[in-house]
């Protein structure tokens, strides 16, 4: 019982949470860039009134388009529910392990690919193409890190590697714990389709990756995929954030009182938002890179992860 | 064993002589009349044999040879030469000089290996093998080096005759249901090969075998 | 009564080959009976194999049928054998429904009794191979399947592309026997028997040495068989160039024979070797399974696509036999099991979506006349079914939950990372994840390339005249393809059913049932409790996860649309204000261009622009692409090796020159060398 | 019973005569079946007492038969029946379109039964001699099937056959004269000393060196008529210019005839030596023969020059096995000469069939044959399969048992060449079958069998090899084992 109330819990604060850090990040932005920006509210505006909207299909779409923005959102709400974000004492904690997590972004992935690709036009074809590309590549650089951590904890199971961590306490933090990081940190950049990888802010053409996948999508439809890109870029950062940072996590051992609970709310949604800023910080310091200079940033952060994993192997003690 | 004729040396000597005379030999009809000669020694040294050593069968092959080798096959081969026409030259890949030296060669090779072999066989009859054995490959080197189809039966008559020395010389003659029947084999074989001559010469125009060239691979 | 039953299949298949054969006047008949028979015999297999894999036991029959020295047992049955059994049937169960209405396109065209033979002979040489139960049946069989096979392959000879295929495939093959030959050859020299039962009590206590030598053989033999890089030329030649009922089966059981002859030899003989042997195949596994998925992506004939996955499934499959090969190395029963069952499930599920996406692949050249994908186009709206179930396909072998692939992925990924987390040696630590990255980057390769080619074929529209006049297939195609959709989610989603299925070859193996460390009904849980310092575990649970996805979408779909207002519409697709048309979509050669670009130095792609222009080099008037990717290993390894091998042949044919002087001379030399040796 | 043999002997003579004197191709038709339906049941009858009840003699040991020779005779006899058979079809055509004048047809005949005469002789004799001139004889009276085509090449080929099977074969005399000098002092004058029965016996008494010395001429002569490699040059050429039922006899059973001359001498050669010597020399040879027959296979422009090369490649397996030397080899050995003498006159039958009807046998020129000829194509490429050692058919059960039977000598080297090399033989085999078999024909190919009686006679024996690919019936194999034993023990 006490574990569907604290799935409820963490569903809620993920659905709740996911747009206003999109808000958080583009308000750092426009701090950096000294503009107002837009309220951290605009994120719930948009999700609202697309709501509203009139939904236009394409002619030419079959039911591979329609079927995807709820294939797309459930997929990553799986993962909200099993990914220790609150907690490591989820409903659903034991359907699966980091495979599974990563695997269910990549069936979100795929749909959105085939949906990009239904209505025809190049754009769509050409933002598939390049998301597939990017993510395939990202592939190995996204595992390494994992697996190391896995390694390290003896599962893959991301609750159990989160109490791992949690109990090792600080000694946790060896210099491989730090490269993993590292190099799972600039595959989040990728995940989440940010500066330097992808330009979220951006319909042209030329730059756009993730966003000509969403160019015919519409109303009601729209929002549910709005919403969950905003959900799944949460969802890295709680991987990145509790997988190597888990202070402050609400878990069995220490059992749950509300107050832990709060803190680990707290707790979650500062290293979240620190993670934002950080993000934002960066986008706003880069330029977008050539596409096909993106193998090579991820190649290097695949490196890193190696390095991570040779060090943890040789220095585990 | 062997009876100690001191006749039999001296004509196995001129049977191999006579084979470094078809190699030098400049006309189809003196290499035919070559070959009847040693044809007629093998049955003269058969019946020097057969008559030593009594008998009777030996005498009658001695026979049966000059009928057959030195009659009805060079018979059957200046048939040929005469219907495809005279032929004054016996065309050869390498020269006489070169011929000889072979032939020379090849008798050396022949004594080496009969030499240490044949312990069984006293002195006499060890000459006559490695005298066989080097007309065998005399015989061979003429069909190896010769280029003209009747040249080629030659080198085949001169392989024979040694055969039938060794077979007489070192054994009495075989018996002789077999040596009729080897009799019979090699008449029926130049009988064959005169007539696929006759045939290549008015298919090929030409009996020399170096025409014969078409089917390759 | 298992035997019977084993000899059901066995006559079964004989006698519809025969039938179908002598009733080739009648071509309807013909195809009816022969697939039929095919059909009932694929039924008998599939309960022969249950029931031996659920008791365990172990059928012999057929002693003294051969009467060579050295042979006891024709068939053997044993869980293993049972297994591709199973697989097998269930494969040619769904192929031979399909058949029916598949071959209707060859009456009046190709003779069918032909086909039924072939057929049918080719399922009876698969089924009594794998229960052959010595050497020279084994081989054998093996032999009749390629032969079987070569005639399905050249089945439409009159295309010389067709033939070339066959060439290449039976020379390729039959080169891969040699060294299976071979190494059942110095077996029999050990054991003196050609009996695996013989041959496995004296191959455990083999020289290390013979040991790797047999290893090494089989590896060749039986990896030209599997497709492995690369020895996989022949694959995309010949898959391509059968017919489409043909290559489900030849790619989805025929390759899987030779993983079974592997792990005949590799394991029940000779009981496993050192470590190295698994890195090694682990090395294989991983080179054939980036490459496979590599040129795979480059393919625009679907076909060829699909046989390219082939080699890069049979790499997945390498890479758990690889990790399973290092546990038996340092004598971890319990790991190499896992490692056994991760590639003994990923067998079957490769076969059973494999062949569904080939019978899709034949679906839609029975509806288009094509198999080339930048010709299709919007066919989901005119083959509904077909594309639904060639989907399932493609999400299964983008090893995507919930369905079949992802399962047995998964299980690989967690032998490699057991094999990191294991305190065998520093070098496997990091060996393992690699491996596994490798792994990662194979099956996101994979997801890029069906989606490709899956919205390539079925989305948009239709990109030729023929594929916007494609129609739905008959039904029974379509049951065919839906048998093997359903098994692959089944599967995906109750892994455990075939995790029991193989308790009884894993315990057979390696001694260690696979229920006692994966058990629990709806999800997996691999608990590795032998090692002293290893407590790996992990769960996942497919079941619950299909059942909170499909409910999941079913109440997000009501939420939404109890949230949102507003109507529907329908209309064009934004186009820049334009019309668009199905030369603006992106084609499959596009769709892979920046696979092809990132991966350049290993595909050496050659890239093609012809341009014709119209008033000055302004005005383009056309424009003709052509990329495609150079052939690697047929440039380096084989066309160079038939080259010297040609050039020696003509060379040594100067023997033969026709003089006749130069035979007798030939005569001549060997008599003296004769006489001369003789002293 | 005692007759019988010399009454199978004389039988093909009858029918050779008889045929001269036919008045027309209908009756030299029924003579030549009749004459080759009664020697061939005769010879089956033979040989079945042969194996049931003991060798058989007659003629006061003029014949002599043993298992070994009831083996070889029974080949003859099937492969003349069949050739017979066919010959009735493939004459028939070559009349037909005029190729052969109708009047020659009575000397094709004469020179056939001839032919199968002295191949029975061969097999059947006791002393070494007489067989000598049988063998010899059976290239005088195939020389002239040879050439039977009055073309050049046929010539050509007719020519180079019997000079160098004449002088092969006068090694193989020579070798026979020195064997007699050598058993001389230990049998005593007379024919007893060229009867390979006693010389068996007092085979150890022999003097060694001059055994040696004969094996080296015999196994250069008759080696020359096997056509074990280098001597094999011949064969190609005789091969591919014969009709069609020639070439089957040709490479059926007289290549097995020839090679049945040195095995006796083998035995008694191996009995005489105590090392291993003429095995060794077998074994070289043997392997020596498939390896030139590679190339040529692989590169090869002519369809019936390919399966006579492939006739190269088989003796010389077949010699190889013998020189494996030990019982299972021996086995095989046997078991091959069966196969082979099965299968390669099916496959030129129906090769037959394809070039008459393509009026080719260039493989380049013939294409889709299946197509074209539904039975006879269809056979070629099952044929071509048969012959590269494919299963189900038989030749791979005989090459399986020769392999293992290397392998558990321990001879490795030796045996696992020759496996790389029927290997690689298999791929040159199968790209000319292919080319041939498969296809779209060409336009002026008519479609459908020219003579119905040959695509029968080119079917019936894929039943055969289908068989014995996978089942060795007890008979059968009770033959080969008594045989076998004859050949180690000599009783």
């Amino acid at each position: 019982m006490l574990a569907v109330g604290l799935t409820i819990l963490q569903m809620l604060f993920v659905l709740g949470f996911a747009p206003l850090l999109s808000g958080i990040i583009k308000k750092t932005k426009a701090f950096f860039q000294s503009r107002r920006g837009p309220s951290l509210l605009q994120p719930y505006r948009d999700l609202y009134k697309y709501l509203q909207k009139e939904t236009v299909l394409s002619e030419h779409t079959s039911w591979i388009f329609r079927i995807t923005p709820y294939v797309y959102f459930v997929a990553i709400l799986i993962v909200a529910l099993t990914l220790p974000i609150l907690t490591t004492f989820g409903m659903l904690s034991f359907t699966g392990d980091l495979f599974i997590v990563i695997y269910l972004f990549a069936l979100a992935r795929f749909f959105l690919a085939l949906a990009g690709l239904d209505a025809g036009s190049a754009f769509g074809g050409m933002a598939s193409s390049r998301e597939m590309a990017v993510s395939a590549i990202a592939e190995p650089a996204l595992m390494l890190p994992l697996f190391t951590m896995a390694i390290a904890a003896g599962t893959s199971n991301l609750s159990g590697i989160v109490e791992q961590v949690a109990q090792g306490g600080w000694p946790a933090l060896t210099s491989a714990h730090l490269m993993t990081f590292v190099a799972l940190f600039v595959v989040g950049i990728a995940e989440t389709g940010r500066i330097p990888i992808d330009n979220p802010d951006t319909h042209l053409e030329l730059t756009m990756i993730h966003e000509g996948m969403l160019l015919e999508y519409s109303g009601k439809q729209l929002a549910l995929l709005t919403l969950a890109v905003h959900i799944k870029q949460l969802l890295i950062f709680a991987l990145l954030a509790n997988l190597f940072f888990p202070w402050g996590i609400a878990s069995p051992a220490a059992g749950f009182q509300v107050s832990t609970l709060l803190i680990a709310t707290l707790a979650f949604a500062a290293k979240a938002v620190g993670l934002g800023m950080v993000m934002a910080v960066i986008e706003i310091s880069m330029a977008k890179m050539r596409l096909f200079k993106i193998p090579d940033l991820l190649m290097g952060s695949f490196l890193l992860g190696l390095l991570g994993l040779i060090s943890h192997v040789l220095l585990r003690g | 064993m062997f009876l100690g004729n001191s006749g039999v040396s001296p004509v196995v000597t001129l049977i191999l002589a006579v084979c470094f005379l078809v190699l030098g030999a400049r006309r189809l009809d003196t290499v035919i009349r070559l070959v009847v000669f040693q044809a007629v020694l093998l049955a003269l040294l058969t019946g020097i044999l057969g008559l030593a050593n009594g008998i009777g069968e030996m005498v009658f092959i001695a026979g049966l040879t000059l009928v057959i080798k030195a009659g009805l096959i060079p018979f059957i081969l200046k048939k040929v030469v005469d219907r495809i026409g005279p032929r004054f030259e016996t065309r050869s890949y390498v020269n006489r000089k070169m011929s000889f030296l072979l032939a020379g060669a090849l008798v050396m090779v022949a004594y080496l290996s009969t030499g240490r072999i044949a312990q069984t066989l006293s002195a006499p009859g060890r000459e006559i093998l490695a005298t066989a054995i080097a007309m065998l490959l005399i015989g061979l080197l003429v069909m190896v080096t010769r280029k003209l189809a009747v040249m080629q039966i030659a080198g085949f008559l001169i392989m024979e005759n040694g055969l039938f020395l060794a077979g007489v010389g070192t054994t009495h003659g075989m018996p002789l249901v077999v040596e009729l029947g080897i009799f019979l084999d090699m008449l029926i074989g130049v009988l064959i090969m005169g007539i696929l001559t006759f045939r290549i010469q008015s298919s090929f125009g030409s009996i020399n075998t170096e025409k014969l060239r078409n089917l390759r691979g | 009564m298992t035997i019977l039953l084993f000899y059901l299949v066995l006559g079964l298949l004989l006698l519809g080959g025969l039938f179908a054969y002598s009733l080739q006047g009648k071509p309807r008949l013909s195809l009816r009976v022969g697939f039929s028979f095919a059909l009932g015999s694929a039924v008998a297999g599939t309960v022969l194999g249950i029931i031996i894999l659920l008791t365990g036991d172990t059928v012999y029959t057929g002693a003294g049928f051969a009467s060579l020295p050295g042979m006891n047992r024709a068939f053997l049955i044993d869980p293993l054998a049972a297994f591709f059994i199973l697989v097998i049937s269930l494969v040619s169960l769904a192929v031979s429904i399909f058949s029916f209405g598949y071959a209707e396109e060859y009456i009046g065209r190709h003779n069918l009794g032909i086909l039924g033979l072939l057929y049918n002979l080719f399922l009876l040489a698969m089924v009594a191979l794998v229960a052959s139960g010595n050497a020279f049946f084994f081989l054998f069989f093996w032999e009749l399947m390629s032969l079987a096979s070569y005639g399905l392959v050249v089945y439409d000879h009159r295309d010389s592309h067709v033939r070339r295929a066959g060439f290449v495939y039976i020379v390729m093959t039959h080169i891969g026997t040699l060294f299976i030959f071979l190494a059942f050859l110095l077996l029999y020299q050990a054991a003196g028997s050609f009996d695996f039962e013989h041959m496995a009590q004296f191959g455990r206590q083999l020289p290390a040495g013979f040991k790797t030598g047999i290893f090494l053989l089989v590896t060749v033999g039986f990896g030209t068989k599997a497709g492995i890089i690369p020895l996989h030329i022949w694959l995309p030649k010949a898959h391509p160039a059968a017919p489409s009922n043909v290559s489900a089966l030849m790619s989805g059981v025929m390759l899987k024979t030779a993983i079974y002859g592997f792990i005949r030899v590799v394991w029940d003989v000779l009981g496993g070797g050192s470590a190295w042997w698994g890195i090694f195949i682990l090395s294989l596994g991983a080179v054939s399974a980036l490459l496979g998925v590599m040129y795979a992506l480059m393919q625009h004939d679907i076909k060829e696509l699909l046989a390219y996955h082939s080699v890069e499934n049979i790499g997945i499959i390498l890479m758990g036999l690889g990790a399973a090969l290092i546990f038996q190395g340092y004598g971890l029963p319990a790991l190499a099991m896992l490692g056994l069952v991760a590639a003994l499930f990923h067998v079957l599920n490769h076969a059973l979506f494999k062949a569904l996406l080939f019978m899709g692949a034949g679906a839609i050249h029975h509806a288009t006349r094509t198999r080339d994908m930048e010709k299709m186009g919007g066919l989901l709206k005119l083959m509904p079914w077909t594309g639904f179930f060639f989907l399932v396909g493609s999400i299964s072998i983008a090893a995507l939950p919930p369905f079949n692939g992802f399962v047995s992925e998964w299980l690989t990924f967690q032998s490699l990372l057991v094999l990191g987390s294991a305190p065998l040696s520093l070098k496997l630590n990091i060996l393992g994840p690699v491996f596994g990255a490798a792994l990662a980057l194979t099956g996101a390769l994979a997801a890029v390339c069906f989606v490709k080619a899956f919205g390539i074929q079925f989305l948009a529209q239709p990109r030729s005249t023929q594929a916007a006049k494609a129609k739905e297939v008959p039904r029974s195609m379509l049951i065919g393809m839906g048998i093997l959709a359903v098994l692959c989610l089944g599967l995906g989603i109750f892994p455990s059913s075939a995790i029991q299925l193989l308790n009884p070859v894993t315990l057979h193996l390696v001694g260690y049932g696979s229920v006692q460390a994966l058990g629990g009904y709806a999800w997996l849980n691999p608990q590795i409790p032998l090692l002293p310092n290893l407590s790996y575990h992990t769960t996942i649970a497919p079941f619950v996860l299909f059942v909170v996805l499909a409910f999941g979408v079913l109440l997000v779909y009501r939420v939404v649309k109890w949230l949102g207002h507003g109507g529907t519409r329908i209309d064009e697709t934004w186009n820049c204000g334009g019309t668009l048309s199905p030369k603006m979509e992106y084609t499959a050669t596009s769709f892979a261009k920046p696979i092809r670009i990132i991966f350049r130095r290993i595909l050496l792609p050659k890239r093609v622009v012809e341009t014709e222009y119209a008033l000055g080099s302004h005005f383009t008037r056309s424009l003709k692409y052509e990329g495609a990717v150079k052939p690697f290993f047929e440039d380096i390894l084989y066309r160079p090796a038939q080259n010297v091998f040609l050039k020696v042949s003509g060379k040594m044919r100067l023997l033969q020159s026709g003089s006749i002087h130069l035979y007798l001379g030939y005569l001549f030399i060997t008599l003296v060398i004769l006489l001369i040796w003789a002293k | 019973m005692s007759e019988m043999p010399l009454i199978l002997l004389a039988l093909p003579v009858l029918t050779a005569l008889l045929s001269l004197g036919a008045k027309n191709k209908k009756t030299l038709t029924q003579i030549s079946l009749a004459g080759a339906g009664i020697t061939a049941g005769l010879a089956f009858w033979i040989a079945y007492t042969v194996y049931h009840f003991g060798p058989v003699s007659a003629g006061g040991r003029f014949i002599y038969i043993d298992s070994l020779s009831a083996f070889v005779m029974s080949l003859v006899a099937t492969v003349g029946l069949t050739a017979a058979l066919y010959s009735v079809g493939y004459m028939g055509v070559e009349i037909a379109e005029n190729a052969i004048p109708e009047s020659r047809l009575k000397w094709y005949y004469f020179w056939f039964y001839i032919f199968l005469f002295t191949m029975f002789l061969v097999v059947m004799v006791g002393n070494l001699g007489v067989m000598w001139v049988g063998i010899e004889g059976t290239t005088l009276a195939s020389a002239l099937l040879v050439g039977f085509y009055d073309k050049k090449s046929a010539l050509e080929a007719a020519w180079k056959y019997i000079i160098l099977c004449t002088v092969g074969i006068i090694f193989a005399l020579f070798g026979t004269i020195i064997l007699y000098n050598a058993a001389l002092p230990v049998i005593g004058e007379g024919s007893r000393s060229l009867d390979w029965f006693y010389l068996q016996e007092a085979a150890r008494g022999l003097d060694p060196k001059l055994v040696k010395l004969a094996f080296i001429f015999v196994l250069v002569g008759y080696g020359t008529k096997v056509g074990l490699a280098p001597m094999h040059t011949w064969l190609p050429d005789a091969h591919s210019q014969a009709p069609s039922p020639v070439s089957a006899m040709l490479s059926g059973v007289l290549l097995n005839c020839a090679l049945y001359g040195i095995l006796r001498f083998h035995q008694i050669t191996s009995h005489s030596l105590a090392s291993a010597y003429s095995t060794r020399l077998l074994l070289i040879f043997g392997i020596l023969s498939i390896a030139v027959a590679l190339p040529f296979i692989i590169i090869q422009h002519d369809l019936k020059r390919l399966l006579a090369y492939s006739s190269i490649e088989h003796m010389g397996i077949i010699v190889a096995a013998v020189g494996l030397g030990n019982r299972l080899a021996l086995y095989g050995a046997f078991l091959h000469m069966l196969n082979h003498a099965l299968a390669k006159p099916f496959l030129f039958f129906s090769a037959g069939n394809v070039t008459q009807h393509y009026h080719t046998k260039k493989i380049h020129k013939i294409k889709g044959a299946v197509s074209a000829m539904p039975i006879s194509g269809t056979m070629l490429l099952l044929g071509a399969f048969a012959i590269a050692g494919a299963p189900p058919f038989n030749i791979f059960l005989s090459e399986f048992t020769i392999i293992s039977a290397g392998f558990a000598s321990g001879q490795y080297l030796p045996t696992s060449l020759m496996l790389v090399l029927i290997t690689l033989i298999f791929t040159g085999v199968i790209y000319a079958a292919s080319r041939v078999s498969l296809g779209v024909p060409p336009a002026r190919i008519e479609r459908g069998e020219p003579s119905k009686w040959s695509a029968t006679i080119a079917f019936i024996p894929v039943i055969p090899l289908f068989i014995l690919g996978i089942y060795i019936p007890k008979s059968l194999d009770q033959v080969l084992q008594q045989v076998v034993s004859i050949f180690l023990g000599g009783k």
